[in-house]
């Protein structure tokens, strides 16, 4: 397990890569990769400021995937979520979860990134040419989140 | 003990943390809110919406209702836009 | 779109990046990788050997790419899908989804891959050092599949 | 009319593909599987669980009722294990 809290890009494909390095035993890898837009609400963005709690993003990530290696049979588990300023077409967060098989895996990827959005302490500010503003919290993340407290979930529900 | 703000809550009070000395009568998390809320016009701004208002005490996500003896840093901040 | 088969190995960062390219509407990406694992059914295998039917490999994938772009609003997709003599560690099939926002990525790459395991006319064998043995079908992926029949699949559920 | 076999039922019969003169009587994908499994012992072994053997027409998924006037080509193969 990995996770990494990084003001420098982040190379999806070298985090990938050191996720499967030398196991023999993944035979799914699910990689989640949320990117910054060039616009945000029909008006063009020059840049995402993010900040964070340092010390708790950390930590409140890692209870998180602690959880889900109690859900679901995972080999490796890698989050890198970047901090600072994002421009568009830089990759904001990645999540990537390997399991033997695709259904723990995507579970795992969409569990984790559920609840990054709405318990992981980041906040993002939009940084346009004539001035920031913070973006709002999306009641659909919420929604996305809640539904992981049903015990479980099965692949084929 | 030490508080700690986040976001616009941060820039509304114009401090990223403080060190405040508690009244005893101060037992919760919402107990802190309400008299950081009367410390001033800023503190009034950050808080004037307390329901969407989250916590932390020591790193850990706390309800309103949440003890805060024995803490060593309590956080407010607006509800996370991260990932 | 692009689907392709291929004998040669998957250079996954190559696709995604592919996908992305000149886009800044792209809010999430969403990738699956199925690797060749070095055992199946808890002894060691030499390689997967890799059957298709042309034509109808490409046409049955393309048909199932319109259907998940018809369900979900997404900005591109991408699938490769090894044939041929394939090792452990190597990528046998790599579905990429992008989209505006995560859900519709995470359903069409789930959808993707669960079709294309029933539905995509692909044969795996298995070489050991004493024999070769044709996989046979699980029927969890059946039940995986059965369950985008029914109408639309919304994030919160 | 050009007839494909894939995987194991390509192997148990011992070819990839034929060309057939079928009689009238054949209208249907399942009449072509029963008669094919006629032909000969490699073709009984193939079609010897008829229930587990999929099949295209031109290409396309069909179930054993499809008729196949008018194809090009057929396919028979096992249950697929692509992905």
């Amino acid at each position: 397990m990995s996770v990494r809290i990084t003001e420098a890009p982040i190379d999806v494909a070298a985090e990938t890569a050191a996720l499967a390095r030398g196991r023999s035993d993944i035979g799914a890898l699910v990689t989640f990769a949320g990117i910054c837009r060039g616009e945000e609400e029909g008006a063009p963005i020059a840049a995402l400021v993010l900040e964070h709690y340092p010390g708790m993003a950390e930590e409140e990530i890692k209870r998180h995937v602690e959880e889900a290696k109690k859900r679901w049979p995972l080999s490796g588990v890698r989050i890198a979520h970047r901090v600072g300023r994002v421009t568009p077409g830089e990759t904001i967060v990645l999540v990537a979860a390997a399991s033997a098989h695709r259904e723990a895996a995507f579970a795992a990827a969409e569990f984790l990134m559920d609840y990054l959005k709405t318990r992981a302490p980041f906040w993002k500010k939009v940084e346009r040419a004539d001035g920031t503003q913070w973006v709002a919290a999306r009641k659909t993340d919420d929604a996305a989140a809640g539904r992981w407290k049903k015990p479980g979930r099965e692949a084929a529900e | 003990m030490k508080v700690l703000y986040f976001a616009w809550i941060r820039e509304r009070i114009g401090k990223p943390e403080e060190e405040v000395e508690l009244p005893a009568s101060i037992a919760t998390v919402g107990d802190l809110m309400n008299w950081l809320k009367k410390r001033g016009e800023e503190y009034a701004h950050a808080f004037d919406n307390p329901k969407i208002v989250r916590a932390a005490i020591d790193k850990v996500h706390a309800e309103p209702a949440a003890k805060i003896a024995h803490a060593r840093e309590i956080a407010f901040f607006p509800p996370m836009t991260g990932g």
